[in-house]
């Protein structure tokens, strides 16, 4: 019976990607992907994964639709402006999107048809091969939380954890590397608006509570640092489109710091231990809980930080176009 | 597993380049770029420290955060390992040398590219952290932190053809790391296991395990630009800046190769089946005679010296076919085994060196000329002798004449194909030994003739000729230590291990 | 009472495939923007619902983080279409 | 059943009952702006009546408070998205025809 | 049919619709969407694992690992995005020119 419900999920998630892929309008597409993060993350809720339906909520649906609308506002011809001549090339364009998706990619259709054929054969052959779910569960008491999914994150496989705060980190190194290097871009001053300052005044305080409350959740249930920091970054986001910026005004190796303390904290922590004797990241079991609340908070800190300065890179990319070479 | 020797080695391995490329963000231009270059050095010092100690000890593991497998992640710096991190040790340090006073010499018409610094540290910590992983998740990530920094280095120019080559290569790499994931998710699936070690005792054949390996090793290929997946590398490894373009010929696409050598070898021994081998093997083929034409025809060095890679990487997947056993076959009885795989690593050398070397004098000449037209390298030998000579030097080691690292290289795979009577390959390594030498003697004849008309070559910085030369030596001198290293490289254990899972296979496949 | 709930979220799927068909239709740009704003009410519904269903209250976290991002995503449509309109006047 | 679970059972009705009224305006309704309206009046009521239905059955202070937000930022979200649709689709009538240009 | 197994069904058709797009779709914001798409299904095949795998809690390993893939897909994605910005503000160009 409850089986209906994944069915129909399935079928609406699989109908999304398509159309998102196929949809001739660059908006159309962009918004159709964000329903299919929320029909992903029923999917997550269904399959029992709470915190990864919060993280997809967070990242992939929250942040990265941000990016993507943002960026509609180089490529997409959907909004009234006049274009000149992008816009023709485009139309030529999106009406070939469909049509070279169907059918003048025929052998590509083919192959990834029996593609998909062998591969729905592999996924419905999996052999049972049990999971680690007891493993964890027999070290989850010494782990420092009791939230089984924090334990693996920020404990038994803290190492991917702490390569992770770093690609994000890379992320925005990566994006400098793109646009000329600065550390934060100015916003835009002539976005204020009143209503805007409305919104941000109140959702200000709200976002920086419940990202504190999933970070401090995330030691018993579904939450944790990404979680937070995405909240957190939203903040940052909020002002910067808002045409304020906290991270303009404050000085440069408070910024620097900020943006890399997360992942700084993490390994001199972790350094600590191999002097100590101990492995990297090999916490003493009696500070394991205390350590990892550190942590955290000071990886959604960065994280923060991080994903504020990248949406504000990207947004500001439009406004200085010729700007390749300015110095940090 | 476990009771292996631990070392804090592998440990700051990943952690030091972390740590300083992280501080180097504190420092403006040029700050960044001594703290980059003195963490280089460091890492690279102590990248030969562990290998010293791997020499010493044997195989030597870490147990991060004290949680062993399958729950938590190990490193083990075998003696695999161990060379391929001696080898971007050593590439490292010089083309960090290198690009040190290369970015001096331009910082005023360009700033100096001060995000190479703690790029290139990320990337390295990626390589090293690649080469010690023994997880299959862990893997994925340190592809995507190679990745990620890879292609911002390849962008670093800001240039429109390096930022076009630089989106299409990241959008590759994404697809090739996905492709890697699936495949893992099902392994992590039908087995409960992301380790290396305890997977290779566990997987069995089946629907499942063969889809995986397919998946897997077609998203490592792509990844190393294995033959029908080629397209992205030579745009943007010839659009980037010569430092860069070094580090992404010479290692990058390495660490791809090196988890499908790992997984064939330790894995996967159980599912692989001849027809495998031969497809792999036939892409490879092609790979070396495409690319060694393509790079034949090209006009331009870089682009010749992209393609060129293309090939080279080519004869990598060549030694993938000799890697499976026939029915009834034992790895006792299979003396190929051992040629096959260690002319892989010494192939990989030899080509990181010479590749390396090969990218740096194209940057000279860039520097020099302005551009790299090959018909402007007339007289090369007038006016740069020394880069002329690296030239010459990393030529004939590509194209694999004695006594080179080339040489080795194809002269151990000649012999695990004749040994395996896979005698069908031969052919193909010779004739991708000729065109090689088509394109290295063009370069050369250019070279040494003399100038029709006066081309302008601006004075260049001696210090950079010599890292250029001294890489193209190290394509020879890694001979001398020849039977030392193969002796070093078959000491390792859980690499014995693997040939006993291949042996397994073999049985299996008689049962 | 478990079976109900599983009815209600059937019908609340149910109702966004409807919702499809006008996106599919369309005949304005506006029609499919409609989408995400069906998806999302309708999501936040389905998602208290499967709240009860499995007895659950951390699902409730994952409908807030929804809300909270949906709003920022909502200011930064309306700065895109802001641009666009101030680029649209500066041409003419 | 208790009678907790009673009004719970009526009010999910009556928010299904509002969640179908508004699929269907938006299926028959014959221009954009009253389908617009259609949707945001009608599911924002819907989703009320199933908070309500929810809080109800879940019965603790800190969950209801937790709906009823979740509710409050729906209908920030939903009416801001649509004062802006309806800004959209008035420029873009006026500009052009308003039909895509496919 | 179990409610892990109608997931995993869809995370490979997930993947391949992915890799379709990845390869066939033309505008580069198109691909970028496509590559997120693949990765969905390669999540969802992980946490639809975990599900299966469940004792008192679900597999929390899959969880983790999703997590942390997410949030590395995502970095990449961004970064693809600025790439593909900074070239349409170079160029104009919103696909690759020469593709194959």
């Amino acid at each position: 019976m409850s089986v209906l419900i994944d069915g129909l999920l399935a079928i609406l998630a699989i109908y999304l990607a398509l159309q998102s892929l196929l949809a001739p309008r660059l908006i159309k597409s962009v918004f159709l992907f964000f329903a299919f993060g929320l029909a992903l993350a029923l999917a997550w809720v269904r399959l029992g994964a709470v915190d990864v339906a919060i993280t997809e909520a967070a990242i992939a649906s929250g942040f990265l639709g941000v990016l993507f609308l943002d960026a509609l506002r180089d490529f997409s011809p959907a909004f009234p402006a006049k274009q000149k001549n992008p816009e023709a090339a485009h139309n030529v364009l999106v009406k070939n999107n469909t049509k070279s998706l169907l059918l003048s990619r025929i052998p590509l259709g083919l192959g990834l048809g029996l593609f998909l054929l062998i591969a729905l054969e592999a996924v419905w052959k999996t052999p049972e091969g049990g999971g680690l779910t007891a493993a964890a569960e027999a070290f989850l008491p010494e782990s420092g939380v009791e939230h089984p999914v924090t334990a693996v994150l920020l404990n038994f496989r803290a190492y991917d954890t702490w390569l992770e705060i770093g690609v994000i980190l890379m992320g925005l190194l990566a994006i400098f590397a793109v646009g000329g290097i600065k550390v934060y871009r100015k916003p835009n001053m002539a976005a204020q608006d009143p209503m805007l300052r409305q919104v941000i005044m109140f959702f200000t305080p709200v976002l920086f509570l419940f990202g504190a409350f999933l970070l401090y959740f995330g030691k018993t249930g579904p939450g944790g640092a990404f979680q937070a920091a995405v909240l957190w970054g939203a903040i940052g986001i909020l002002l910067h489109l808002g045409g304020k910026s906290i991270i303009e005004e404050i000085p440069r190796w408070l910024r620097q710091l900020i943006l890399t303390v997360g992942i700084l904290f993490f390994l001199v922590l972790g350094f600590l231990f191999v002097a100590g004797g101990n492995a990297l990241f090999e916490y003493p079991r009696a500070y394991a809980g205390l350590l990892i609340l550190i942590i955290e908070t000071l990886a959604a800190i960065s994280i923060a930080a991080a994903l504020t300065a990248i949406f504000a890179n990207l947004n500001q990319m439009k406004e200085d176009p010729n700007e390749t070479e300015s110095i940090n | 597993m476990t009771d292996l020797p631990t070392s804090p080695f592998p440990a700051f391995l990943v952690g030091l380049p972390v740590l300083l490329a992280t501080l180097s963000l504190f420092f403006r231009a040029r700050g960044k770029a001594v703290v980059g270059l003195a963490g280089s050095l460091l890492t690279g010092v102590m990248a030969l420290f562990a290998l010293f100690e791997v020499t010493r000890r044997g195989t030597v593991i870490h147990i991060l955060g004290g949680w062993e497998p399958p729950l938590g992640i190990l490193l083990r710096m075998d003696p695999l390992a161990a060379v391929f991190i001696g080898m971007t040790a050593v590439v490292g340090i010089f083309i960090s040398l290198y690009a040190w006073r290369y970015f001096r010499a331009q910082e005023a018409t360009t700033g100096g590219f001060p995000l190479f610094w703690p790029l290139w540290l990320f990337l390295w910590a990626g390589l090293n952290g690649l080469f010690l992983s023994n997880d299959l998740f862990n893997l994925f990530v340190t592809l995507e932190v190679i990745g990620i920094s890879a292609v911002a280095l390849a962008v670093l120019s800001g240039k429109k053809t390096a930022l076009v080559a630089g989106l299409r290569y990241l959008l590759v790499a994404i697809t090739g790391s996905m492709a890697y994931l699936f495949g893992v998710a099902l392994i992590y699936g039908s087995t409960g296991t992301l380790d290396l070690g305890l997977l290779g005792q566990v997987l069995e054949p089946g629907t499942t395990t063969t889809f995986a390996l397919l998946v897997i090793t077609l998203g490592l290929m792509i990844k190393m630009a294995g033959f029908p997946f080629h397209f992205w590398l030579p745009p943007a490894h010839s659009s980037a800046l010569a430092p860069v373009s070094a580090l992404l010929s010479a290692l990058v696409v390495k660490g791809a190769f090196y988890i499908l050598l790992r997984l064939w070898m330790e894995v996967f021994g159980v599912s692989l089946t001849y027809a495998a081998g031969q497809l792999i093997g036939l892409a490879g083929a092609i790979a070396v005679i495409w690319g060694s034409w393509q790079a034949f025809m090209q006009t331009s060095l870089k682009l010749i010296v992209a393609h060129s890679s293309v090939a080279q990487l080519g004869y990598l997947l060549m030694i993938f076919p000799l890697l499976i056993l026939a029915p009834g076959v034992t790895a006792d009885s299979a003396d190929w085994l051992s040629p096959a795989w260690t002319a892989g690593v010494y192939q990989v050398i030899a080509h990181a060196f010479a590749k390396a070397s090969f990218f740096l004098s194209a940057g000279i000449i860039i520097m020099a000329l302005g551009h790299d037209r090959i018909e402007s390298l007339r007289d090369l030998v007038g006016h740069m002798r020394i880069t002329a000579l690296a030239i010459a030097i990393a030529g004939v080691s590509l194209i694999g004449l004695p006594p080179s690292g080339g040489f080795m290289a194809k002269w151990m795979l000649l012999k695990g194909i004749f040994l395996s009577g896979q005698w069908w390959w031969a052919p193909v390594v010779l004739t991708g030994s000729l065109l090689t030498a088509g394109y290295v003697f063009m370069l050369l004849r250019l070279a040494f003739a003399p100038a029709r008309e006066k081309e302008a070559f601006r004075p260049v910085p001696r210090s950079l000729e010599v890292c250029a030369l001294v890489l193209a030596l190290g394509s020879f001198l890694i001979v001398l230590p020849a039977d030392n290293l193969i002796q070093f490289l078959q000491s390792g254990e859980v690499f014995g291990t693997g040939i006993e899972s291949i042996m397994e296979g073999g049985a299996h496949g008689n049962d | 009472m478990n079976g109900f709930f599983i009815i209600v979220s059937v019908f609340l799927l149910l109702n966004i495939a409807l919702g499809l068909i006008r996106v599919w239709r369309g005949p304005t740009v506006a029609d499919r923007l409609l989408t995400t704003q069906l998806f999302g009410t309708t999501g936040m519904a389905i998602l208290l619902v499967l709240a009860g269903y499995s007895k659950d209250l951390t699902l409730l976290n994952v409908a807030i983080t929804f809300n909270v991002l949906a709003i920022l995503l909502v200011i930064s449509l309306f700065q895109v279409w802001k641009k666009r309109r101030e680029k649209a006047n500066d041409d003419t | 059943m208790t009678i907790h679970e009673l009004i719970t059972v009526i009010l999910l009705v009556v928010g299904c009952f509002f969640f179908l009224a508004g699929t269907l305006g938006v299926l028959r309704f014959p221009d954009l702006f009253s389908r617009l309206h259609a949707l945001t009046k009608a599911d924002n009521l819907g989703l009320g009546f199933i908070a309500a239905g929810m809080a109800v059955y879940i019965a603790s202070p800190w969950a209801a408070l937790k709906i009823f937000f979740i509710w409050l930022f729906t209908l920030l979200a939903s009416s801001t998205s649509c004062y802006l649709i309806a800004r959209f689709q008035k420029e873009q009538e006026q500009t052009k025809n308003g039909k895509e240009g496919e | 049919m179990e409610t892990y197994q109608i997931y995993n069904l869809t995370s490979a058709v997930l993947f391949v619709i992915g890799i379709g797009g990845v390869f066939a779709a033309r505008h580069f914001i198109r691909k970028i969407i496509a590559t997120i798409i693949m990765g969905g299904g390669v999540f969802l095949s992980f946490v639809s694992f975990a599900e299966r795998d469940a004792l008192t809690f679900a597999d929390p390993v899959p969880h983790a690992l999703v997590i942390t893939g997410i949030v590395v897909a995502v970095a990449s994605a961004a970064f693809a995005l600025a790439l593909a910005r900074r070239i349409y503000q170079l160029t104009g160009e919103e696909s690759f020119t020469n593709d194959k």
